[in-house]
């Protein structure tokens, strides 16, 4: 049933998606991205695509190589614009991917809404702001707020460090930003991860995602870049 | 108007970014939970003192993160905000988007220092999208940040290069977040905003009465005015 | 009215609540994630098949709880909802209350198991207080439980120890959550309920006419009417 | 400043608590109660007191013994009524004590948004019951939801296993159920521990409530009690 099923290849965990999903991408920049979840998206050719990301892609790898690839009409991110967003860029001044930016941690929170059956909530991120724009306003003991929706994602794809046979996970570093909050905002999950260890391994005061959130692992070799022209 | 006698402090020479750094560092409490915006607000780790005892939070997910990351210890699982490799202290911890956001918005940092295109003499900060057609709008953390501590400082250059002042009575670029900020440090001079307006703390190679002139801040408010009402 | 085909089974005496927790343990699907009320429900746990991959969440934090603690095995610090000590199972995960709840919340267990006072024919639960005036209420996780989970069944005896109904057209005690109830076990038959209202699945010791007619299910609905549209 | 301070004694710990502050109170029924802070706020005499804790106190230790000691007014709990609550059932019969019942999750939630910023969220817990009365109601994407607003405490006492010099927390076990919440919900958190060591030797993927949240922090022996007719 919802018990996690450990796949063989990353072609077999991303095995289903629909053209048309929303798919929700881990990482921020590129430390914690699922770039083999990512290529083997490409392969598998599912297009109209949105994503959910905090960022819009890095130089030519990962959530870049899936824009480049023409599989995504929409983007949803806080940050599309860095020094080596190239990809992402060329396609938005071409009018070939459409962009709704959210504050990042409006990104997260929205998620996890979607993820806690929360209906909506009252946010004082980017009130008197554009992105305040068509959003409901309500003062609440004096201060004022937005109201913003759940994020929910038909897929997840997103990187961990370690995952036991349950699908218990653990992150390493700042590598875990997004996908804790993504694992629990999507209907299936899907995980690569560096280890996968026999269900007792883990220390259950140090798992971060429990195995509830967690529905496809692949264990792959990890792949490491850093983002370039950071500052 | 007057040299108030507000301001602390006063160099002879307009302050290199580093200066201007170093003025902050030695601003910020010590012991308190500090989150360095992305670009120049980076720079002031160099300067806190080892025994400061601040904390630094970097906003994709870690509280205690150590200087910048060289050589062997690049780690690409563990960056600052700016997607920069740093390191870890001890007494580090690690938490998810959701959590570390939840931190900045319920007002538990103490400081939170940020660049900007313009502040407003009420607090407005403008440090996201000059709103140019041309411009791909990318906000970040930057709305969270500005409502989300209980100091935010600017650090930024008062004036553009062609000389247009960037602590304005009013923003024109787009909005980051409303009456935000509460001072503003920059390489000719640093203020405090308040409900009662901009009140200026120290100069840097100016006098605070051509600043207050060169800026069109109100006399009632640059001066003597203010500190009478402590 | 006769015995509805829809019934899988059945058993010539009214069943035990031991009995009736092992029925209940036979429809919980393998790997599913789980929630056992407090008091009856726990009992399920005793019969689930060791192979089931069943993942059983307390909502005092955790998930793949084990059995009741006994003896040295008991540690303060580690009980079910109920307050009981019990164990831990290899691969289990601790989490704090508002992430166990976001949990519920969320509609990420597969099954939660509650005992009632009432449940209504359109699956209105009520099973926190009797609202008498002398009855201190308290609710605990119930109501977050009522709607907290994919599939909601009760475990309860069928009538009331004077023989009133206890699966009823309208709940007359305050209400725990609003159609959220969409199986009903009891010693006296099982019930499915839904949009097209209720349908018996199976009875212990008693006909299926015998029980629609005691409990004044509407002849459309506990009959054939049901089963002819799959 | 902001920096968490260890302190010599539990009475150090509750020092300056004033009367009428909301205090929220760990635990779930004993397993993480933080006992000796409780009967360091007996002895600090502060009366008037609204308590937030998922009980209202078992047997006659810790929340129960506050509450015999007669100084608290008004109890926010989802479940007051226990095997063990003599003393609550007693005070409550005899008008002595105001209860307001709340849902196990909201509590905990209207917790976290006092933490989180959040200015109040719709929640689908409740709806049509007696606990929905007087509550703003909204269908959003049909379903149906109640306005909750946050709950924020003047402290916070809750109870530990292990503390960092700097104030990072872990937990043990179920014990950890509303510490890290309420740790982030009160302008004062103060907290008991068995155990304080050098800042490093908690694992930083593995602290449970980070530093920022922690003021105080005291290290006792620990106390364990279970909750008597528990089922």
């Amino acid at each position: 049933m919802s018990r996690a099923e450990i796949v063989e290849s990353a072609d077999a965990a991303v095995a289903g998606i629909e053209d048309g999903s929303t798919v929700l991408v881990g990482g921020f920049g590129l430390a914690g991205m699922p770039f083999d979840l990512i290529d083997a998206l490409i392969r598998q050719g599912a297009k109209d695509l949105t994503i959910v990301s905090n960022n819009a892609g890095n130089g030519d790898v990962g959530l870049a190589a899936l824009l480049a690839a023409g599989r995504v009409r929409k983007v949803l991110c806080s940050f599309p614009r860095q020094a080596d967003s190239w990809v992402f860029d060329d396609l938005y001044r071409a009018g070939k991917i459409e962009l709704e930016v959210v504050p990042q941690g409006n990104l997260a929170e929205r998620m996890r809404a979607a993820g806690a059956g929360i209906g909506a909530f009252y946010c004082p991120t980017a009130v008197g702001t554009p992105l305040a724009e068509g959003k409901e306003v309500r003062e609440i003991d004096g201060r004022t707020y937005l109201l913003e929706y759940p994020i929910k994602g038909d897929y997840a794809l997103i990187g961990a460090h370690v995952a036991d046979t349950l699908g218990n996970l653990v992150y390493r570093k700042t590598a875990r930003n997004f996908g804790p909050v993504m694992a629990t905002a999507a209907t299936t999950t899907i995980v690569q991860v560096e280890q996968v260890v026999e269900a007792g391994k883990l220390d259950p005061e140090a798992v971060v995602t429990p195995s509830i959130y967690v529905d496809r692992i692949v264990q792959v070799t990890a792949r490491h870049y850093t983002v370039q022209g950071a500052r | 108007m007057t040299t108030t006698s507000s301001a602390q402090a006063s160099a002879d020479h307009r302050l290199s970014m580093d200066e201007l750094a170093a003025v902050i560092a030695r601003d910020v409490p010590a012991g308190s939970f500090v989150n360095l915006g992305i670009g120049q607000p980076t720079k002031i780790a160099d300067h806190l003192p080892a025994d400061s005892g601040v904390v630094l939070h970097t906003e994709n997910g870690m509280l205690n993160m150590g200087p910048k990351a060289e050589g062997n210890a690049i780690d690409p699982d563990l960056t600052n905000a700016g997607k920069v490799p740093v390191t870890e202290l001890p007494g580090a911890a690690y938490f998810h988007h959701a959590d570390s956001f939840a931190m900045m918005r319920g007002g538990h940092l103490d400081v939170c220092v940020l660049g900007a295109y313009q502040v407003a003499f009420d607090g407005d900060l403008a440090n996201w999208t000059t709103g140019k057609p041309d411009d791909i709008p990318a906000v970040g953390g930057a709305m969270d940040l500005a409502i989300g501590a209980k100091d935010v400082y600017v650090m930024m250059t008062l004036f553009t290069r062609s000389g247009e002042p960037k602590l304005v009575p009013r923003c024109t670029y787009p909005l980051t977040g409303v009456g935000c900020v509460s001072r503003v440090y920059t390489d000719h001079g640093v203020f405090g905003l308040g409900p009662e307006g901009v009140r200026i703390r120290e100069t840097y190679g100016i006098d605070a009465h051509e600043l207050a002139q060169r800026l069109g801040i109100p006399p009632a408010q640059g001066t003597g005015g203010i500190h009478q009402q402590p």
